[in-house]
């Protein structure tokens, strides 16, 4: 299987650990990752947050490019980055006017057939290879699957599993072997891009995630969004030096839960880079020591 | 911006009605649906994360721009506070779509009311955006030191660069996309206000 | 034809704010055969029709076109006065300035022209027209009443004690329909079963009702005054004459944990059931696919796995074998009662165009419950006796939170329309829960409150003042989880507050809308329904009862959502339609039917081919001698219905549509 | 020259669907255009093909048929035969050398006024295009040779 891969910024960066599982994975299930070339950044909130015209003309070039690469199929796993390519897309199909805007802005007029999915639809169409696959299923881990809000909102974008209970993520986190616990915060927004600029809400918020999944029994969240589980990983330090909500909970990338239950090195799925250790998590499931030395740097 | 003359009946800040129709009209254009289908329920508003940190909630965002107080609704923050999360969007019982309406009136307030728009957050998209004019791509280093010095909160999260670095989270060199003058003649087309 | 008066209607504003009346009729006048050609404010009024009766008298016209509103509104009213004056009614026609031309028009001069078109149309139609005579046909004078809720049980007592015959259907092994589920009604808190059990038994006992429960209707042939209607009778594997009701079965089936439909759920029921201890008629059925003995003859084993019940029948009244069997009634009118169903909460639709609510966890929350199963837990006789007891955990709730138009107003949901009742019925469950749970605590998120009716209004605000129930107004974003309680996420759009709530139960009011089965029975009976599946009446303001299939007529919630004093009222309206309709031997048919002409009939009968009713005889043409000629076609004047497909099909055109004859057609058209 | 021209349009609809449905329009005051004129008949079951025919030759530059629903006819199976019939008619049209654009076959229900409308502008924007309707060419043309 051939699919045009557009990584987005985050995976080059704070994110790497997601697509160094993601190629891992991929790798493992037979699936080609030809990534879009020279494609820039999707803009994220701050383009659309600005102008419309400019929030789909930048996802509009990527998708020029994957044109000319004569790809059909784009994967983009960072949900915020799917959520953009998909919403320039329906722009494109959808409003006359912006389409023939950014046909002037491109002097290219970007075909709207090419299907861009997530990593949420690549893998529950591969649920079964996993499941087939898995050298090292995940029995009695217990995983609350977030599927926060650009990965299925809104819904004539995505187009894909219910916007208000999905369970395309609980499907593949059971393929690995894991139990999916049922809680209701799964769609609830993280902050998404007020990291930086308003931390504090981004703390409240990602704090009655974190909390939610707690009380649920989860013993880690699993993600599809950079942007999710920066705030969810990197400011739970914070959180959890505040308040005494409970254990610390791991997040991982959907990708890497996968990839563990393919049995794939730890290491190798970035699982050392995240600040909240998943250390508690490998000894549940009897996998050794993410490597010693690299962790005391921290 | 209330264009309207105050009529002999209007005592003071009571807006006359009916209002100058231009903030609506744009915002109809803008998103190719017609304020006027909002009923009020307030769903959109009881389900919006950042409500309790907005002086406007959502559907009173939606009811202002119903009434065309332009001016009330585009110097507010809580425009500015809408993340996108589209929870808003998704339920709306009458198929409106309030988080592209928050989005238009984003960008007719950079025009006008530039001077509104909170600083942190003005600077972060800048600052990101900034990233995307000069390397075609976001470079995250890049980003937070641009966003400090835009924002002047400049030790906040300094704690966390060792941590970054030691799991190899920040690169330190930006890499520029060949395309980079594509990308830039996107954003002179695009003419966006550029925020402060 | 010669000697034709148009009269053209300004319908008030109504035509004449678009149509120039003054320049059609100036118009109409210069067109040969037209001696008379006047405009007039109201042509449906008093002196309007005077205004026709006169020129018919002292003109001597043998035609009049009226140019007024739609035919389907004033035809009736035009040809009346026609015949009041001497002129056969069939010699009037109208021409629809109105709905068809200036309400949809803005441009007054073409829409004067149109005008002008359409008038002409008639004029060179009605040259054509020949008098006709009214036909007259025997009335069967039973009728039959399709569902046996409160609105069928209204019509067929209505109908019974007016002196005639009902069969009424049921398709649910009892009647009694939804209102048998509720607990009280408002706005008197009346005992629902307290006053629908008496109606439920005076069914069963009068002498002129036929009841058929668990039975639905197959199809339906005729028309007016004689419906052959064919009713399956469903196999409740009990033969109904030996069962006397004594419940030993029940008491004895082995399968005793099968939620129940009554109940919603909330209670449990045997395979051999009844469905509610004051069930008319009190016989039981057998859940064929619940019943261990069905099962294991499904999966192929010989021995009988079951048969408990057969064992402890006294009169042996158990019948396995029994099959399905059908009954074919004549009637001489129908009246669909045919209720509602409740907008399903859950994520699985039916229809593609409806969704349901993901986020308010239905299915999945045990303690979010809907209206109909509060009712059940507010009900004496229901599951917990009465007493408001969460489904989760048998506590009672100290909180409860209400939420209105769950469905209703919810575009997004697939459904716009307000389901009316709502409203009342959460204000009711407010009253009930204070006087059952002490301290209990309910909020109610409303949106707007419809509290149109006699005490309604005051109903709401008892609820609010003496029930202390905390009004919200908003809708409610999700349900979470916390613990044992459901956090509610909603706002107060009044005082622009988000509010979060710890409910210990949530209550959804949701929407009502039209059986699921609803297009079937319609195309049996020819009527139409609207987009929602709600069944059409012949008008909305003056003809509420009737279809546009006559003697096809419409009562309760099938036909709009609609509360218990309404469906009765309408129950009794179309009752009173039918009594009217049966208090003649004869009913009075137009005689707009088709014709054939003997001598031109080549006797290749296409027409008996396509005739939908079967109305095409075949008739020996005999000469002096009694030898046959030749084999026509003949219509019968009773079951033609006057579509006109034969007159289309015929090769040799020897059949005629009395009305729209080829001559009258050809004849507007060259009027073009 | 063609934007000045105002088409002629005469529709055939049955009585209980789409003339009812016609009426609905008119009582929720959709606007729509003017050209087209209503023969009101019992059922589309009714309307044999040489009306359309006679139509184009007094002067009509396009036809609108419109009837029940398939399963919805008020006389049970009138518009079945009509589709048979119409399914035959294309072919004639094809044959005399009617562009088969001037002619619109749609089913219209009673409670869809604003689909009528829809029919009628589409029909008549359609016809617009075409220009007037002037004889039936191939037929003149054979009869020329």
């Amino acid at each position: 299987m051939r699919l045009g891969y557009f990584p987005g910024c985050s995976l080059h960066g704070t994110a790497r650990e997601y697509e160094e599982s993601l190629k891992a994975v991929a790798a493992a299930l037979h699936i080609e990752l030809e990534e879009i070339r020279d494609w820039a950044c999707c803009g994220a909130t701050s383009a659309h947050a600005t102008s419309r015209t400019l929030g789909v003309a930048l996802p509009a070039r990527t998708l020029m490019q994957a044109e000319k690469q004569n790809l059909d199929r784009i994967f983009a796993p960072c949900a915020a980055c799917y959520n953009r390519l998909a919403s320039a897309q329906h722009a494109l199909a959808h409003d006359a006017t912006m389409a023939s805007q950014i046909r002037s802005i491109l002097d290219y007029s970007p075909k709207t057939s090419v299907s861009i999915i997530n990593i949420a639809q690549l893998l529950s169409a591969q649920a079964g290879e996993i499941q087939k696959n898995s050298k090292a299923p995940l029995n009695g881990l217990k995983i609350a699957c977030y599927y926060g809000c650009l990965l299925v909102r809104p819904p004539e974008v995505c187009k894909f599993d219910d916007p208000e209970a999905p369970n395309s993520l609980d499907h593949i986190v059971s393929a690995t072997g894991a139990a999916p616990v049922a809680w209701d915060m799964a769609l609830e927004c993280c902050g998404g891009g007020f990291s930086l600029s308003r931390t504090a809400s981004v703390v409240r918020l990602s704090r009655a995630i974190l909390k939610s999944a707690r009380s649920a029994g989860a013993h880690a969240l699993a993600v599809a969004c950079p942007m999710c589980h920066s705030n969810l990983d990197f400011r739970q330090q914070a959180i959890n030096k505040r308040n005494r909500d409970g254990e610390a909970m791991p997040i991982l990338f959907l990708s890497q839960l996968v990839g563990l239950s393919l049995g794939l090195d730890p290491i190798q799925l970035g699982l050392h880079r995240h600040f909240v250790s998943p250390q508690p998590l490998l000894d549940r499931i009897g996998m050794g020591k993410l490597q010693p030395e690299r962790r005391e740097q921290v | 911006m209330n264009t309207s003359a105050p009529s002999p009946a209007s005592a003071g800040d009571i807006h006359s009605f009916p209002p100058a129709k231009s903030l609506l009209s744009k915002i109809r254009n803008a998103i190719g649906l017609d304020p006027v289908l909002c009923y009020q329920c307030g769903k959109c508003s009881a389900g919006c994360p950042m409500a309790s940190e907005m002086d406007l909630k959502t559907h009173e965002i939606i009811r202002l721009l119903q009434l065309d107080l332009g001016e009330r609704l585009l110097s507010s923050d809580s425009i500015w506070l809408c993340l996108t999360c589209e929870t808003c969007t998704t339920r709306c019982p009458m198929e409106f779509d309030p988080a592209a309406a928050i989005d238009a009136l984003r960008e007719i307030a950079l025009r006008e009311y530039p001077d509104r728009v909170p600083r942190s957050i003005s600077a972060f998209h800048s600052a990101f955006l900034d990233q995307i004019r000069m390397h075609g791509r976001v470079f995250e280093f890049g980003l937070v030191a641009f966003y400090k010095l835009r924002s002047g909160a400049l030790f906040g999260d300094v704690e966390s660069v060792p941590g970054m670095l030691a799991r190899g989270k920040l690169g330190l060199k930006p890499k520029r996309i060949q395309g980079i003058q594509e990308v830039r003649r996107i954003f002179s087309q695009c003419a966006t206000e550029k925020p402060r | 034809m010669s000697r034709i008066g148009v009269f053209i209607c300004h319908c008030g504003e109504n035509i004449g704010r678009t149509v120039d009346c003054v320049r059609v009729a100036h118009n109409l006048e210069n067109v040969p055969g037209v001696v008379h050609s006047i405009d007039y404010k109201y042509m449906c009024s008093d002196p309007g029709q005077a205004l026709i009766k006169q020129a018919i008298r002292e003109l001597q016209l043998d035609g009049v076109v009226v140019g007024a509103c739609s035919p389907h509104m004033h035809e009736k009213t035009f040809r009346k006065a026609a015949a009041a004056a001497g002129l056969n009614p069939y010699l009037c026609e109208m021409a629809n300035l109105r709905e068809h031309c200036s309400w949809i028009h803005e441009d007054r001069e073409r829409a004067t022209d149109k005008a002008i078109g359409l008038a002409r149309f008639m004029v060179e139609k009605i040259k054509y027209n020949r008098p006709l005579a009214t036909i007259r046909i025997p009335v069967e004078r039973r009728a039959l009443v399709i569902g046996g809720g409160i609105a069928g049980i209204q019509a067929a007592l209505d109908i019974a004690d007016g002196g005639r015959e009902v069969i009424l259907v049921e398709k649910e092994p009892s009647i009694g329909g939804h209102m048998s589920q509720l607990s009280e009604t408002f706005p008197t808190l009346d005992c629902s079963q307290c006053i629908l059990t008496p109606r439920m038994v005076e069914v069963a006992q009068h002498p002129n009702i036929q009841l058929l429960a668990y039975s639905e209707v197959e199809s339906v042939e005729g028309y007016i005054g004689n419906f052959q209607v064919k009713i399956r009778r469903k196999a409740r594997s009990v033969d109904e004459i030996k069962c006397n009701g004594c419940g030993e079965c029940q008491k004895n089936c082995p399968n005793q944990k099968i939620p129940g439909e009554f109940d919603r759920g909330l209670g449990m029921r045997t395979a051999i059931y009844v469905p509610f201890p004051q069930a008319v008629p009190n016989i039981p059925v057998i859940d064929r696919a619940k019943c261990a003995f069905y099962r294991g003859k499904a999966k192929g084993v010989k021995k009988a796995v079951c048969g408990k019940c057969a064992e402890v029948c006294g009169p042996k009244a158990i019948d396995f074998d029994q099959q399905d069997s059908f009954v074919t009634e004549e009637v001489g009118a129908i009246v669909v009662a045919t209720g509602y169903q409740l907008y399903s909460i859950g994520k699985a639709q039916e229809s593609e165009t409806l969704r349901g609510y993901g986020e308010y966890g239905y299915g999945a929350i045990p303690d979010v419950i809907d209206g109909l199963q509060f009712e059940r837990l507010a009900s004496a006789s229901g599951p917990t006796g009465g007493k408001i007891l969460r489904p989760s955990d048998g506590k009672e709730p100290k909180t409860i939170v209400f939420l209105q138009c769950i469905g209703s107003r919810d575009r997004a949901k697939g459904i716009e329309y307000c389901s009316k009742i709502c409203c009342m019925y959460v204000a009711k469950h407010a009253i009930l829960y204070h006087h059952k749970v002490d301290h209990g605590r309910a909020i109610v998120f409303y949106l707007d409150i419809r509290a149109g009716g006699k005490g309604y209004d005051e109903f709401v605000r008892r609820a609010i003042e003496e029930s202390h129930a905390l009004y919200l107004r908003g809708r409610v974003s999700r349900l979470f989880r916390n613990g044992d309680t459901i956090c509610v996420h909603g706002v107060d759009t009044l005082s622009g507050e988000p509010v979060a709530i710890d409910a210990d139960m949530v209550v959804l009011a949701t929407a009502m809308r039209a059986q699921p089965d609803i297009a079937s029975l319609a195309q049996k009976l020819s009527i139409s329904y609207d987009r929602h599946g709600f069944l059409n009446e012949a008008h909305p303001k003056l003809r509420p009862v009737e279809t546009n299939t006559a003697g096809v007529y419409l009562a309760g919630a099938c036909q709009s959502p609609r509360d218990i004093p309404d469906s009765v009222a309408m129950a009794s309206a179309a009752a009173a339609k039918v009594l009217g309709l049966f208090s003649n031997e004869l009913l009075e048919r137009e005689p707009l039917i088709a014709r054939v002409d003997q001598l031109a009939c080549t006797g290749c009968f296409h027409c008996e081919r396509v005739c939908p009713y079967g109305a095409i005889e075949r008739k020996q043409l005999k000469d002096g001698k009694g030898r046959v000629i030749k084999i026509v076609a003949e219509v019968n004047q009773g079951v033609c219905q006057g579509c006109g497909t034969c007159q289309a099909t015929c090769p040799s055109k020897s059949v005629e549509l009395e009305g729209f004859t080829d001559e009258q057609v050809y004849a507007a058209v060259n009027a073009l | 020259m063609a934007s000045s021209f105002e088409p002629n349009i005469v529709a055939f609809v049955c009585n209980w669907c789409t003339y009812t449905g016609a009426d609905l329009a008119g009582t929720s005051r959709i606007s729509m255009a003017p050209n087209v004129r209503i023969i009101r008949l019992p059922c589309t079951g009714r309307i044999d093909t040489l009306f359309i025919l006679k139509a184009l030759e007094r002067g009509a530059d396009g036809i609108i048929v419109s009837g029940c629903h398939p399963a919805d006819c008020h006389y049970t199976a009138g518009n079945y035969h009509a589709r048979r019939r119409f399914a035959i008619f294309r072919d004639l049209m094809e044959f005399v050398g009617i562009d088969p654009h001037r002619v619109t076959f749609s089913w219209v229900s009673a409670s869809e006024g604003g689909k009528w409308a829809e029919v009628v502008d589409r029909t008549t924007e359609r016809v617009r295009r075409l220009g007037p309707f002037r004889t039936y060419p191939r037929l003149a043309r054979g009869a020329g040779e």
